[in-house]
């Protein structure tokens, strides 16, 4: 069984249970397993942008460098994790400085330059198992189901450094709702922010961008949202009164496969 | 001994201004062979010139350095100036003190200390040059012009009439490129094709004028006065003699599918096709790849209606060769694909348009028949948003750090046209800057704001959003008001960058002319020689040396014809002289050199050798020096050291190392 | 420590431009006031590929520190194929220089096309910086050519 | 050398943003979606540094209603990325100490039983040093 590392972060340790749960269910079902690294320690949640900010960007480095040392690559699910661990990777396989500096402080055997290859959970799923391979392993197609993919900001932006998908037109989400059997709905507000920790402070103006995104999957038909991030969800349940229902992706990943039950139980 | 003099030019205060001119001349007198320093404000004045000729004559020079600008600026003035007092002008180098010192340098004492080095590098080559001699070549009195847009039809007519054979290469299957796509012109607003298709016409009917369509470029060797080009006409599987252009083929088709794309796509065509009603040639091209009859094998309705019998299935590319002295480049453009802009949304909604498809959709004989309607719905638009700059002056690599140039007054050009024929539609246009500095520009763009009401806002566009409704929610910024605007439209019109047509540069290395980072040619010089290119008998026309509207495309298509006419009417033309020559008493006759000439300049013949008294037949290497273009490669190739290059000999080049390194 | 070692190190830089492009590119750089080290002094060639080894090898000789050969880019040649003659040549040539011990970093081969002014300042200043960090030439140097 | 010129070369450096490149163009401006909450617009951020009036800019509210979405960042065309200058300046606040622009005791009363991890660590590294 190919095995990964995988880095699931403080959010789905605690209120995103769910997203993690569902994600491991659905990986084994689809003949991958998912080891979780040890004592990995919190992303922060935001990229520390500043160039001469590098204690806050030890803890992706002692993450990748574990992940380096199993000779696995590393897997997140969260998108406020895979936007940081990524970046900082890519800090260290391109600026000198910071690679300098962080390796300086981790004493490692052999320095760390950036060598793990970091995949979010989606990618795994297209590069990786293939989105046909998926169809096929499908039991329990989600058939007439009317799916908007939510991607949000992190996973996308900046497109140069994340690679994810084109930032301004992805299609990843889709492919994955069409492997599950659904009808994905494209709409222009999908990769617009939801407001992210602004909801802490400043709740109108989430609710505001919310409302924008919800009215515009609505209005192209939507029956349903999907996201990988746990903040996106929690901004779209909350600041939208009567929305539509929003779901991590790998709940209905694990219903499409068929092993939702069995997570609902443990 | 030679006897030197040393010429040392203030440029005005280009030089002077860093290097101590006079030092420079003091220092130099110090040098082996060195006779006579001066320095003067503008060696290149005509008083300048004449203290060379004064010098040479008075002080018997035999060779001459000037240090000044660039060798590839003056350096034929100063060879004339010597010839003129007596002296075989290649008796002259120079010491480039201006772009290479004086220019990139601030500290005096430093530019002045580089410069007497550069000087004496010169001195020592000058020490060791001989007089030379240029040969002749002959002129074959033709000319080749790549590409049949506007550019190339201009410059064909205009060498065609004075006096020479043109034979013109298109790869499309009509003449006429860009502009017959367009609808109207700015800044007089006539139809394009009133004012093109009289110029294809002359160009088709004129005597001296040859035009190969559907045909491309595949091999170029030879230089100046002499190329000699492959080009190689496609099948067009109709028979250019019998067929009469009635169009019943295309009518009968039953392939009706292929995106047309001289209607950018936005509607189709059938397999056998002219792209357009007045095409030149008249003669259809079958498009084998949506053609029934060679995908399947059966079919054959194009041939069985055609009462000329011109449809032959069995047409093959054919490969003529030609003899040329002179090459026009006239490649054109293309916009670019905007995939890499998909916060336009272009790729999302129909609705959302190049400013070349607006053209198609303007034109009466365009997809719409010239209605303005949406592409979605086919409903009339109301609000109509036009977005400036997409993809041009980028610095990031998603788009073009050039200005397209001709945007900004097309843009005024299609709102003025809308609002004057669809009076209730709003339109609005999203700018960074208009840049409209060109005759009777500025006026037509002020004519759009102040005559026919087009809403003008300073701001980029950030994002285009479709909505259930089927209207396009376009989100931008207005500075002057530092607000962020929220608009809704029906249409947007992306003025989308231009880019150099893809294919220039294949045929800028056949050519070995040079090409820039966003593949426009590059010209001779940036502003004395712009229609030239740096490569001798090669000339830019259009679009493909730089951005340009119609009429500066024209007047610089007219600019390379003269051009091109000034070296065909010569009827022979001085080769230079700096070729390479082979020691009879050091070949060995190895055929090395042979192997990496490009030009097949070297042959080899046994030949009768007085080596020390001992007189032999050797197997020798001979230049021919009206081939030889004077690379240099035979020369490192020859492992006897037989080989060696006139104006750029092996010692001349090591004296200079030895004056740098000193 | 004497005195003189403490003056600042002005290192001989030889550069072989083809005529067609980076001597063009030289001018450009220029006309349009882009700066490099005076250290640099070009010497003009037909192409590349008149650069014979000989001379990069007689300039360590006379105690340059550091030689860079500018020709157009691969596809480019105003010969057709000059440069790619000389890339081979150079290829093999500072393999040699390597083994014998004279620092890869003293030989350089770039590419500058006539419309690339800004490239060759960069390339030019970064040369410069490279060689001042090698500091002096002196394993090819015939002491016989000191003054 | 002045204090605001130090500022303005410490933003720079903390970006990576060289602010002469911008060429006005006000993308940045029509693409953030926090826009109307700001009182000093993404595009006036760059010609602050610029302009070298770093008091006026940490002054702003601006700093705290940027989402740091990366959507000025995605689109700029002149490589400036305005949301790397906001987010260099809010460093230069919270790096001064008292200046934490989110207060430890207030936090008890904005949170809820559904808020995720993910939202307190954010706002804690954006807000507070």
């Amino acid at each position: 069984m190919m095995k990964y590392s995988y880095y699931p972060g403080c959010t789905l340790r605690t209120k995103a249970k769910d997203l993690d749960a569902y994600a491991r269910a659905s990986a084994k079902a689809l003949g991958f397993e998912l080891e979780e690294i040890e004592n990995w320690q919190c992303c922060g949640g935001v990229y520390p942008l500043g160039s001469d900010e590098i204690a806050t960007k030890l803890s992706s480095v002692r993450a990748l460098n574990e992940a380096k040392e199993k000779h696995q690559d590393l897997v997140t699910l969260c998108s406020a994790c895979h936007h940081v661990i990524k970046r900082v990777n890519d800090d260290m396989q391109n600026v000198e400085d910071i690679r300098t500096r962080a390796n300086n402080y981790m004493k490692l055997e052999e320095p760390y330059a950036g060598e793990t290859t970091v995949l979010h959970f989606l990618e795994v799923l297209r590069d990786r198992v293939g989105f046909d391979t998926l169809k096929e392993k499908v039991t329990n197609p989600l058939t007439g189901k009317k799916i908007g993919a939510y991607y949000g900001c992190l996973l996308l932006r900046p497109g140069k450094i994340l690679q994810f998908d084109n930032p301004e037109n992805p299609k990843i989400l889709e492919d994955f709702i069409r492997a599950i059997g659904a009808e994905p709905v494209i709409y222009p507000y999908r990769n617009e922010c939801c407001g992210g920790y602004i909801s802490l402070k400043e709740k109108d103006m989430s609710k505001n961008m919310c409302n924008n995104i919800m009215e515009s999957a609505e209005g192209f038909g939507a029956e349903m949202l999907i996201t990988a991030c746990p903040l996106c969800l929690y901004n779209l349940n909350n600041s939208v009164q009567n929305g539509l229902p929003v779901y991590y992706f790998t709940e209905l990943l694990a219903e499409a496969l068929g092993v939702k039950e069995e997570v609902a139980k443990a | 001994m030679q006897r030197i003099g040393v010429f040392v030019c203030h440029c005005g205060s280009n030089i002077a201004a860093t290097v101590d001119v006079k030092k420079v001349a003091e220092m130099t007198l110090l040098e082996p062979g060195v006779v006579h320093a001066e320095d003067y404000q503008y060696m290149c004045s005509e008083a300048g010139q004449e203290k060379i000729i004064a010098a040479i004559k008075e002080k018997n020079l035999t060779g001459v350095v000037v240090c000044s600008c660039s060798p590839r600026m003056h350096e034929t003035t100063f060879r004339k100036a010597a010839e003129k007092a007596g002296l075989n002008p290649y008796m002259v180098e120079i010491a480039n003190i201006r772009e290479h010192c004086s220019w990139i340098h601030k500290d005096m004492e430093e530019a002045t200390e580089k410069a007497v080095i550069l000087a004496r590098a010169a001195i020592a080559k000058v020490n060791l040059n001989a007089p030379l001699k240029p040969g002749e070549s002959r002129v074959t009195k033709r000319a080749l012009i790549i590409g049949g847009g506007i550019a190339g039809i201009q410059t064909a007519l205009d060498i065609a009439d004075a006096g020479y054979e043109v034979d013109i290469v298109e790869k499309e299957p009509s003449i006429g490129g860009r502009m017959s796509q367009l609808d109207k012109t700015f800044p007089t607003l006539d139809c394009s094709a009133c004012i093109l298709t009289p110029k294809m016409v002359e160009a088709s009917a004129h005597e001296k004028i040859h035009i190969h369509t559907y045909s491309e470029v595949e091999k170029v060797s030879g230089f100046v006065g002499d190329f000699t080009v492959d080009i190689r006409k496609k099948a067009r599987y109709v028979d250019m003699d019998k067929c009469t252009g009635c169009g019943v083929c295309q009518e009968k088709c039953p392939s009706k599918k292929a995106a047309s794309e001289f209607n950018r796509g936005l509607n189709t065509r059938s397999a056998i096709y002219t792209p357009f009603a007045q095409a030149i040639p008249n003669v259809p091209v079958i498009d084998t790849e949506n053609c029934i009859k060679f995908k399947t094998g059966k079919c054959g309705v194009c041939s069985k209606v055609c009462q000329a019998g011109a449809i032959d299935y069995t047409q093959k590319d054919e490969i003529i060769t030609e003899k040329y002295g002179a090459i026009v480049v006239a490649t054109g453009f293309d916009t670019i694909k905007l995939d890499n802009y998909d916060e336009y949304a272009y790729n999302q909604s129909k609705d959302v348009i190049t400013s070349l498809e607006l053209e198609r959709i303007m034109n009466a004989a365009g997809p719409t028949k010239g209605h303005l309607e949406r592409l979605s719905d086919g409903k009339a638009p109301k609000e109509m948003v036009f977005v400036q700059c997409v993809g041009s002056r980028c610095s990031d690599d998603r788009g073009k750090p050039y200005c397209s140039k001709i945007c900004c007054m097309y843009t005024a050009k299609h709102a003025m046209l809308i609002r004057d024929k669809y009076p209730d539609v709003n339109v609005t246009v999203f700018y960074i800057d208009v840049r409209t500095p060109g005759k009777n520009f500025d006026e037509f763009y002020r004519r759009a704001v102040e005559q026919y009401g087009v809403n003008y806002i300073k701001g980029q566009v950030g994002k285009v959003i479709p909505q259930p409704n089927g209207k396009l929610l376009v989100q931008g910024s207005d500075l002057l008001d530092n607000k962020q605007i929220l608009k809704e439209a029906d249409m947007v019109v992306l003025a989308t960058a231009i880019e150099p047509n893809p294919g220039v540069r294949k045929i800028a290395t056949m050519l070995t002319a040079s090409i820039d980072t966003n593949n426009f040619l590059t010209e001779a010089h940036a502003k004395l020689r712009p229609v030239e290119s740096p490569t001798a008998g090669i000339f830019l026309s259009g679009v493909c040396q730089g951005p340009k509207d119609i009429p500066e495309t024209v007047a610089q298509a007219g600019a390379a014809a003269v051009k091109a006419i000034g070296l065909l009417a010569k009827d022979k033309l001085m080769t230079n002289p700096c070729t390479a020559q082979s020691d009879e008493l050091l070949c060995n006759g190895c055929s090395t050199c042979a192997n990496v000439c490009p030009y097949g300049a070297i042959t080899y013949e046994e030949r009768q050798v007085n080596d020390h008294g001992i007189r032999e037949t050797r197997r020798l290497a001979v230049v021919n020096s009206a081939l030889c273009q004077g690379c240099g490669a035979c020369t490192v190739a020859c492992p006897s050291g037989a080989m060696d290059l006139q104006g750029f000999s092996n010692r001349q080049i090591l004296a200079e190392v030895d004056a740098i390194c000193q | 420590m004497s005195i003189e070692a403490k003056e600042e190190f002005r290192p001989k830089i030889v550069a072989f431009c083809c005529n067609w492009c980076s001597y063009a590119g030289a001018d450009l750089a220029g006309s349009s006031r882009l700066g490099y080290p005076a250290d640099v002094k070009i010497i003009r060639v037909p192409c590349s590929c008149r650069v014979n080894p000989m001379f990069i090898l007689r300039a360590f000789e006379k105690g340059a520190d550091g030689v860079i050969m500018c020709g157009c880019h691969p596809g480019d040649c105003h010969y057709s194929t000059g440069n790619y003659y000389a890339r081979r040549r150079m290829t093999l040539l500072f393999s040699m220089l390597d083994y014998i011990g004279v620092e890869n970093g003293r030989t350089r081969v770039e590419w500058v096309s006539a419309a690339e002014g800004v490239k060759f300042s960069t390339t030019m200043n970064e040369f410069v910086e490279k060689i001042r960090s090698l500091g002096k030439n002196v394993r090819l140097e015939d002491l016989r050519c000191r003054k | 050398m002045s204090k605001e010129k130090k500022q303005a070369e410490l933003i720079k450096e903390i970006s990576g943003v060289n602010p002469l490149k911008c060429m006005k163009c006000g993308k940045c401006s029509a693409t953030c979606p926090a826009y109307n909450e700001m009182d000093i617009k993404p595009h006036q951020f760059v010609s602050y540094v610029a302009n070298e009036d770093i008091e006026t800019l940490v002054q702003s509210k601006s700093l705290w209603k940027c989402l740091s979405c990366f959507a000025c960042v995605e689109r700029c065309p002149r490589d400036v990325k305005p949301g790397k200058l906001i987010d260099a300046a809010r460093q230069i606040v919270v790096r001064q100490k008292g200046q934490n622009y989110l207060k430890a005791d207030e936090i008890p009363e904005l949170l809820d039983p559904e808020l995720p991890q993910q939202l307190l660590v954010s706002a804690f590294r954006r807000y507070r040093r």
